[in-house]
């Protein structure tokens, strides 16, 4: 049994494997499949000041190897979850980080505010790369100026751990790493979803309401493992990597190429037991190899 | 309800129609309780082409077998896989997931039930039928096909209340679509449940609509997970956009923003 | 049957497919699987104006629904071209396109001006998006400067079609397309591959000797897509589109979302006999839905 | 060589060992003629991580019963599923690929020819033994493994020359590696055929190159395509970066550029 602790900023976790917003409900969805307890982090949906109801239906295109959705955001606001979903949750041994999103720069502010008053929440992840909204979201992620820009305003109020989930839609990641890394972002967490889009040969129509969506699962994976391995040669603070991670090899790969942890995202709909059996594979992958501890393989790819 | 992510096997698998095939599926354990309504999210091994599982409706739960029906209809590739499935097989499972439709106080004075099935949306129709006659009703069946072998399970029907059957082509029972059914105008009915393609839905809804009476709908929003988490099923209804997979797929039709 | 023929500039295609550069060979690699003169066109392999060796094997790992590959322009030169490889090709009943590359504007220009010179050659596609080579490729197509100036300085020298091939690896796709069209491309082709990256975790190593690779394949098709409309609604000039198409369906759906034409690759590869076989797809499409002539689906989603 | 996209009946599919298989394709038509040395490439149906084809060698061809066998060493998903395979199944395969290994004229004077597989790569070694000695040759395999279990197929290698075994457990034939036999010590070969693991490769260049034999070997590059379409294959030779899939398989030694 290796020592699984890793730590991002501040933020000490139990182990790597932590599950990505909007694709992990609020835990509890899971909670008959796993024992949350056994994850080292859960990335709550995404949450704005205002209740919104997101996208009209449909919202979700199956692709190769992954997935497309324009939910866009739907959620009752902070309000609504500091008051009737942060009591049912806040109890559950793992870390709750709630991911925030907003349509200006002031309601990412009054939004962060909100979260960082609710004591039992450790962490927030900005999300400046929500490709499925029509303000905000990726228009702020996709440039540094944006990006800086939301960052230096949140970091200003929230005194926590604040990972910032940066954008693939970008000709440059490092750059807008370096960006927000340079305001004060404790961790970046990459990779959001990629703009994609469905359309229905058929009926000549596009399958999302949206028109385009937002593309995550197995099929994006190769593209995310670049992007750590570009960003963790850029960038001094931590990394949680994300995208495509189906099992506890794609994890291994996304701690090798530099991440500090990883989420998992869409293959929680395949397989809702996959978080902790990824905690398991990483430690058997652990012992097999002789580390003793995770953090000696984090970024640890021999180039 | 506890959710359960099961290795079910595959007791039989019979290919009912070029399009349609019946899954048996038991356990060595008891299978967990399941209500009329509910779905169930299938794994679908060995199809390159079909990434997330794949949601169907409880047809049929065989206690004395111990046995969970599925009645698929081949449409993709994950259907059509579902199809190849052989006795023995590993099949992996999601379930209970969803609400059920409204079953009726037993001990109520008798109440005129009917049960609206077009295509595979027949599926539910058969394990709420069964219950509803376990509690005492007798629900009368409205089901509807193309053809005559479109109409499936009717042995399986019959045992649980009328059936009244409605083909394009009249190749058997009146000819037409369900709602051209002469039953509607002969009998008032308290309540109806109904599943199967929008359009036929939709009539149905209307009619419900016209005289007043309760009517339920099962939905087949397209689905990513199925219980909640990723919030793709949306439905719009008077409360907003909630989720298929969880408050449904069963509304009541009163709660939906249809244009009918 | 159909009208199935297409203008892509001045050039006109017996039918919108066509395969994609790097994966089709020369064609006659495909002779045995498919009637070549049944293809709209044939893109052959990258061309430089100097002889490459490519890249060091290991140049392939597969990934879900696709792979990646980092082969670098391997090919023996443009002059080997004209001399040894043209005289095989040059009588084949269909249009041989080729795709031209180079590390320097100067070579671009120079390898355009000698494939210029080959009668039998209609047109050329300015290989600007390549993410395996160091020098040259990719590096040009992820601005709108860098682009800019390439074609210019080829449009000068070349007077056929000129087709130039975009990378997906940037933030805004359409900007690069304006740019490439204000200098006097013919027709732009998207996507080329995405920048991936494959780790073998057991020996903590890249797969690919380059560390990163080109993604393709059904995996990248919703990202294409995407890029082909973002696209047809910024620019008036033809659209080849291309990237994870593996049967007529997706073609389709390329034609649809403002392709003129399609082409492709790395499904060459799965079914050697996928192109013909894509024709006739999308001839049963258009009876099906009583189109008369494939160009009434160009460009004809209903958003 | 003309290039078949065949569909081919699997005739037999003969699990011979936990981790190998050993497929029988047929078809209807005479299959197109093949060499010792060439490979085919697979389309694996059925396994989602399974996208492009599998190259696979010619292990035999008999062509009494126009069966076509693959030895196939289940290492990942695809070679997996193709253990799965049933009789009567499709597989769809690309044929016949690359170059083949250099057969002496038969009508020249005797020679003395080791053949030598190691793991999944003795599998070419049975089709070119075959060849050789129906033109006349007495070929010597020498086959090595890592127990008894893991040397296959040696009745079949019996009918056409003699069999020199070495296994690393020493549970079958001489203790150790193929190179460590004694015949390599008794007997002076005018020529070596190999095909194995890289470093049982190396070894074997090694020992040839020390006595000036001339040496085949069949490299096992990944490939994209099979058929010289995608340039991923490349060996670095003396003439540059050339495609295993078109210039090879099989290489002498002297044109490879490996530390040996
Ligand atoms: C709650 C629920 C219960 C269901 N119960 C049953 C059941 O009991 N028996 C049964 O056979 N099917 C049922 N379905 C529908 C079933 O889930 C789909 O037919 C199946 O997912 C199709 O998978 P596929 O891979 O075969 O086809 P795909 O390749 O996924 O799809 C083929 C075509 O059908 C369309 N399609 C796919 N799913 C749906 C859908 N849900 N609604 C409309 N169009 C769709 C696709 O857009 C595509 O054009 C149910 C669906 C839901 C949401
Ligand atoms: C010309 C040629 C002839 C071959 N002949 C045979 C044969 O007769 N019988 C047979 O069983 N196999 C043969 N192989 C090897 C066979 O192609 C691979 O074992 C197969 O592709 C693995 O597929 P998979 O999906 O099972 O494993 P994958 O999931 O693709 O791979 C599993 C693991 O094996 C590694 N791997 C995959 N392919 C290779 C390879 N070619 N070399 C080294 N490592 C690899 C992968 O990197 C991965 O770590 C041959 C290969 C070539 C190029
Ligand atoms: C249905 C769905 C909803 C999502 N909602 C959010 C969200 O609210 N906030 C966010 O930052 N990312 C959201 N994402 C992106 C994921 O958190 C993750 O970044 C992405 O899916 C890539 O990881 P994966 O391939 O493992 O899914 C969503 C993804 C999906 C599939
Ligand atoms: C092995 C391989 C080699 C390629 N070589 C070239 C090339 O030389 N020039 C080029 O413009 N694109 C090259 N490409 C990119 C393809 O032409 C195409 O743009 C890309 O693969 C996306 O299409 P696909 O998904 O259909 O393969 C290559 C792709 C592959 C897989
Ligand atoms: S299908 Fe995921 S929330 Fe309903
Ligand atoms: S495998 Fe494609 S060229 Fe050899």
């Amino acid at each position: 049994m290796a020592n699984l602790n890793v730590n991002i900023g501040n933020l000490q976790l139990k182990n790597p494997v932590m599950t990505a917003s909007g694709t992990f409900g609020y835990g509890i969805e899971f909670a008959d499949f796993v024992d949350l307890t056994q994850i080292g982090g859960i990335f709550v949906k995404g949450t704005t000041i205002e209740h919104r109801e997101g996208n009209p239906y449909p919202r979700m295109a199956e692709t190769p190897a992954g997935m497309l959705n324009a939910v866009g955001l739907q959620n009752k606001g902070a309000d609504y979850f500091a008051n009737n979903i942060y009591p049912n949750i806040k109890d559950i041994d793992t870390h709750m980080i709630v991911n925030v999103s907003g349509s200006t720069v002031e309601t990412y502010v009054e939004c962060a505010e909100k979260i960082a008053a609710l004591d039992k929440i450790p962490a927030i992840e900005l999300n400046i790369s929500c490709p499925n909204v029509k303000h905000g979201g990726m228009a702020f992620g996709v440039t540094c100026a944006g990006a800086a820009e939301v960052v230096r305003a949140v970091r200003k109020v929230y005194p926590k751990t604040l990972i910032v989930k940066l954008s693939p839609n970008v000709t440059d990641v490092t750059e807008i790493a370096r960006a927000v890394e340079a305001e004060g972002a404790d961790a970046v967490s990459l990779i959001n979803t990629l703009l994609g889009m469905a359309i229905d040969a058929e009926k000549r129509k596009p399958i999302l309401s949206t028109v385009t969506g937002g593309l995550s699962g197995p099929c994006v994976k190769p593209i995310a493992l670049r992007m750590v391995w570009q960003t963790y040669n850029a960038v001094k603070i931590p990394i949680i990597g994300l995208g495509g991670i189906s099992n506890w090899k794609d994890a291994v790969e996304f701690m090798l190429a530099g991440s500090s942890a990883i989420q998992i995202g869409t293959y929680n709909f395949v397989d809702p037991a996959i978080s902790v059996k990824t905690v398991e594979g990483i430690n058997d992958y652990l012992d097999k190899h002789g580390f003793k501890s995770v953090t000696e393989i984090i970024g640890a790819l021999e180039v | 309800m506890k959710k359960y992510l099961l290795d079910l096997k595959v007791a039989d698998n019979v290919r009912l129609h070029p399009n349609y095939c019946l899954l048996k599926l038991t356990s060595e354990e008891t299978l967990p309780e399941m209500i009329p309504g509910q779905f169930v999210e299938v794994r679908v091994d060995g199809s390159s082409s079909t990434f997330l599982r794949r949601p169907i409706s409880v047809n049929y739960v065989d206690k004395d077998r111990n046995e969970l029906w599925l009645l698929v209809q081949l449409i993709g590739d994950g259907t059509r896989r579902m199809a190849e499935y052989r006795q023995g097989d590993t099949m992996n499972v999601v379930l209970p997931l969803g609400n059920g439709f409204t079953i009726p106080d037993s001990d109520q004075e008798e109440k005129n039930l009917l049960l609206v099935g077009g295509g595979v949306g027949t599926a539910p129709m058969l394990f709420l039928g069964a219950v509803l006659k376990s509690k005492g009703f007798h629900p009368i069946f409205l089901l509807g096909g193309r053809t005559q072998n479109d109409v499936l399970q009717l042995d399986d029907f019959a045992k649980f209340g009328d059936v009244c059957i409605t083909t394009e082509d009249g190749s058997l029972g009146e000819k037409g679509f369900v709602t051209n059914h002469s039953i509607l105008n002969t009998k008032l009915f308290d309540t109806i449940y109904t599943c199967g393609p929008k359009p036929m839905m939709v009539a149905v809804a209307k009619y419900a609509a016209g005289k007043d009476i309760s009517c339920e709908v099962s939905l087949e929003n397209t689905m990513a997970c199925g219980f909640g988490a990723c919030l793709c099923c949306v439905e719009n209804t008077v409360e907003g956009h909630v989720c298929v997979c969880t408050e449904g797929p069963v509304f009541n039709t009163r709660k939906l923003k249809w244009q009918i």
